[in-house]
């Protein structure tokens, strides 16, 4: 647990928080949707382009030796952090572009490219890609464009009414014709922690692909790829305090290495003529063109920051926080929580509907007290459909988020229906 | 007044609860209506709020019925009632002013002066000039109307 | 034209232009593969963390309207400083990624997605696709790749020895059946800058789509895309002075709504239910996800940078250091150069081959002296074996680049051949 | 000695000229060749440079013939030709021994002390290791050689 020092001490390295709204001081309540950057982050980028920006893997240059350097040690920093191996780390632009690699690889297998090696991965009609009801669109779309591209059928784990997934028909949704089941770690709008374990190991006993969206896991819990044994993963830097613009795509290495490519072009291959070319092996045969290389070096210094802190810390951190946050939602009069209780495994990602007032008003009436919540259907329409809404309030924390933040946020909403007359 | 009060006057609350126009639609109910009938559905990407609005035009009086229905917030909610008012009781012509009006005063970024000859009340929305994340909301039913009119007047031919 | 003086002014910008490399002031000659940023650049990506961050489009927070700002300012900056619309400046995270789009989303089409808006999209066996034979890998692939998932043909313009493209047979090559006809505005490696309107007035005759990569031309000279009437280009932001992790799709408004987008998921539907999506329209459309928003912010000050610069007066000062690096590697012994001559439209990239020395041997000695090359073939494979060769070194050049730069340069590079002993 | 003349000692550039072992590929030749063959082709992704490594041993006395055909710089060519001098004249065995070598050597960031009686001329390699992005030049040759032995020893079967 990081005490009330140490996250006052947190809060100092980032910048932005020292910053006013409206007169307020700011709270922070959507990291959920991106993380604010603490320092060292921001000064890893400013010092990458003053000091060492130049292509990598192409020169033989002293400054090129140095930006690959960064670039490398960046992918390091990251494996190390998620357990993996460094050939299973690919970059890409954010976890979504990492979901679609996944996706329109397999597409592009299906449509006969990648070899001999690639046909294991063919998907076609009779064959079911399975995801969730709560998935991100991120997680969702992709797999509606594999099954319109190979003629296999998406069908989708449904959800209780508490926030959880309805598990009673797992067998029967995810079978032997599945190739690929897709779900997220955790919701980024009930919260719920899902059981890898038990949806891993169903996959593996049809023989799917299990994809894991990890974007709401990485940042903040002590998450290791190999150990919840899944095939692939996604997540993003800008919501691990690190910059925008870099993504990760995590994949078992003997899967990475015969998957078809999806964007190709410099830097991803061997050999090349006019008429065809030839893909090196991962991470580089997903690499095509220059990359994010300053971003790199910012999210390295990101998860350093985070092992700093140690994930045990900023896990039990945010689980204080997101008791606080939905107890305290549950007593304000007239808000209905979405989600499971603070008793379940979950993040501090707390989505409610204000009866009588939309979401857009209780956000600018939160705005106006300087707090800063997410409004809308937070990319998740289909599960926003399932609780008879279209759209949710969200308050979602990081390491930086006190519980003073908390109060600040619940004594505000406690005015919101009173401010729009309704009671 | 704050900004925030500037945004959510008396007059937007008391129309995002009274909702004028925000009836039952004609769409698929078979019911008869005019030939100069346009329907325009309408969708805010980021909050997944939508409207459909109807413009029906009585082919003898030229009169101008709006019906409308959605869900959203309150400023787009107020927005889709005070048009309804608007339509209805200056016609098309009036509208088409109002609707010309009203856009500029949402972009003004907060220096718009609201002319409440031609906006009525409509002017109450000066303040979420001020705040760019809302102009879509106030903006969504107008574009439905003014997309519904000029299909009602397609729709009209040579009568129209 | 830069003076001297101001060219030493625009150098103070750039921190990294202090540097040394083992114990030499650095001569950065290798601004064809990544340009140098000035501190402007660097600041607005800094400021970006330090005072705005947050989710763009998104939220009704005061945070995420002043991130929205930034971003659709960024836009518009970039929109101007090309000549497009803004709804024509789609958001990538380099240039590969935007020619990939376009080739994908043309496969995407051919696959039957995106609706009957799509169908003039279509491409297939009997249709061709064609290319120049001195396109980077980013230009070539992804067209070798869309020619196999349709089953057209990809065909291709030659050159000539002197570095142009051999246009003799034009009319053959670029027939009816051509759909899409893709080139360089500028080649990377022998500098030549191609005829835009000759080629583009071709592919109007018989209806194929023009797609350039103008990755070597935005950085160097003046380009308004809608006067040169094609209908996509790509260009990248780390060749610009700005960040990596962010490049542009120019795409005609009317061909941007209805291409079927490649990359989907959050931030670019309106409405989507298990089973289907509807898609924005353009750009949003391909924007899936969370976006480089600190590269934007630093795009944007990249163009406001060399637009007070002048870009005519970018491209004059360029065409002086061409001429001086053309006219002095010509005259240093046993030195071939490929491309055009100093009097040639062209910009200031300039590759050659010293006999006897490999380029990688020769890269090595002039990093010894400070001096940043590039070596190898330079992601065009295809062209190094039209001139005979696998490997050329490069020197190519930016705003900040003088005089004594090419001095040093060319000093060093007589010393090559001598300290191998080759003569 | 500068890092730049300790990355080319005289003996790299002499092997440089000389290539040992730069010789006709029996590869498509039709030429009779041992059963325990192998050969290797290995790319450079940076800069385009290849080599092509064959082994051959010799079924009766044991003894390792490597032949190699490529393009690179001094650097890939040096080393070719020095581990044919290596591999030829203490035989797979002593390649092996040299090869992990040469190997740790490599990646010793400049820090390494190279053994001379396992090294041989490879040993003029260590200034290489100060150079990160020319550690793969250096390496190519190695890699193609090992896998080429391996093929020739799995080729030999029961002979091996
Ligand atoms: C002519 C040309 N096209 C395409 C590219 C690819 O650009 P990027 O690597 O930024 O995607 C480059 C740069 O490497 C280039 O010079
Ligand atoms: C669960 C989940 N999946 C996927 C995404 C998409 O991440 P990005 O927008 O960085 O691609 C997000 C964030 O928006 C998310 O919360």
């Amino acid at each position: 647990m990081l005490s009330a020092a140490e996250v006052q001490r947190i809060r100092n390295d980032f910048p932005i928080l020292a910053r006013e709204v409206g007169g307020s001081p700011l709270v922070y309540l959507d990291s959920g949707a991106t993380a604010q950057k603490p320092q060292c982050v921001i000064d890893a980028e400013l010092d990458f382009y003053a000091h060492r920006n130049s292509a990598v893997h192409r020169g033989a240059h002293s400054l090129a030796v140095e930006a690959t350097d960064a670039f490398e040690s960046g992918r390091t920093a990251v494996a190390d952090f998620v357990g993996a191996g460094i050939r299973e780390i690919v970059w890409t632009k954010n976890a979504t572009e990492a979901l679609n690699v996944v996706a329109l690889g397999l597409a592009h297998a299906a449509a006969g490219l990648g070899g001999p090696e690639a046909q294991r991965y063919r998907i076609g009609p009779g064959d079911s890609i399975v995801v969730t009801e709560m998935e991100h669109h991120a997680n969702l779309i992709p797999w509606q464009q594999l099954a319109r591209l190979t003629g296999a059928r998406l069908r989708h784990l449904p959800l209780t009414d508490d926030g959880h997934l309805e598990l009673g028909d797992l067998e029967e949704i995810v079978d032997t014709t599945t190739k690929v089941l897709a779900f997220t770690h955790a919701s980024n709008v009930l919260g719920t922690i899902n059981p890898v374990e038990r949806l891993v190991a169903r996959a593996r006993e049809v023989g799917a692909l299990t994809v894991l969206d990890a974007c709401q896991s990485v940042p903040h819990l002590p998450v290791d790829l190999a150990a919840l044994d899944v095939d692939f993963a996604a997540f993003s830097g800008h919501k691990m305090l690190g910059p925008t613009g870099i993504g990760v795509l995590y994949g078992r290495a003997e899967l990475l290495d015969t998957l078809p490519p999806v964007l190709t072009g410099g830097s991803m291959i061997t050999t090349v003529d006019m008429e065809s070319a030839e893909f090196m092996p991962a991470p580089q045969r997903f690499e095509a063109g220059t990359q994010p290389v300053a971003q790199v070096a910012g999210l390295g210094a990101a998860v350093g920051y985070l092992s700093e802190t140690g994930m045990a810390d900023v896990a039990a951190h945010e689980a204080e926080i997101a008791g606080i946050l939905v107890e305290g939602i549950d007593r304000v009069p007239g808000v209905r929580r979405i989600g499971p209780d603070a008793s379940a495994a979950r993040i501090a990602s707390v989505a409610f509907d204000v009866e009588g007032v939309h979401a857009h008003d209780v956000g600018q009436v939160l705005d106006d007290a300087g707090i800063a919540v997410r409004v809308g259907h937070h990319c998740a329409q289909p599960l926003h459909r399932r609780y008879g809404l279209t759209a949710t309030t969200r308050a979602s924390a990081s390491v930086y988020t006190t519980a003073e933040d908390c109060e600040r946020f619940l004594t505000a909403l406690a005015g919101v229906r009173p401010f729009f007359g309704v009671s | 007044m704050s900004d925030l009060q500037q945004l959510y006057q008396q007059v937007i609350l008391d129309h995002a609860k009274q909702r004028y126009g925000n009836r039952p639609l004609l769409g698929g109910t078979g019911i008869d209506r005019s030939p100069q009938f346009g329907s325009s559905h309408q969708v805010n990407p980021t909050c997944g709020d939508e409207i459909t609005v109807e413009a029906e035009i009585d082919p003898g009086t030229g009169a101008l019925t709006v019906r409308w229905d959605g869900q959203g917030c309150s400023i787009s909610m107020a927005s889709a009632s005070v048009l309804t008012e608007i339509a209805e009781d200056t016609g098309p012509e009036g509208f088409a002013a109002a609707e010309a009006a009203f856009h500029t005063l949402m972009h003004s970024r907060g220096q718009g002066e609201a002319d409440e000859d031609v906006l009525g009340d409509a002017a109450a929305f000066q303040g979420v000039s001020k705040f760019p994340a809302r102009i879509k909301c106030a903006l969504l039913s107008w574009m439905a109307l003014k997309d519904a009119l000029a299909q009602a007047h397609a729709a009209g031919g040579d009568h129209a």
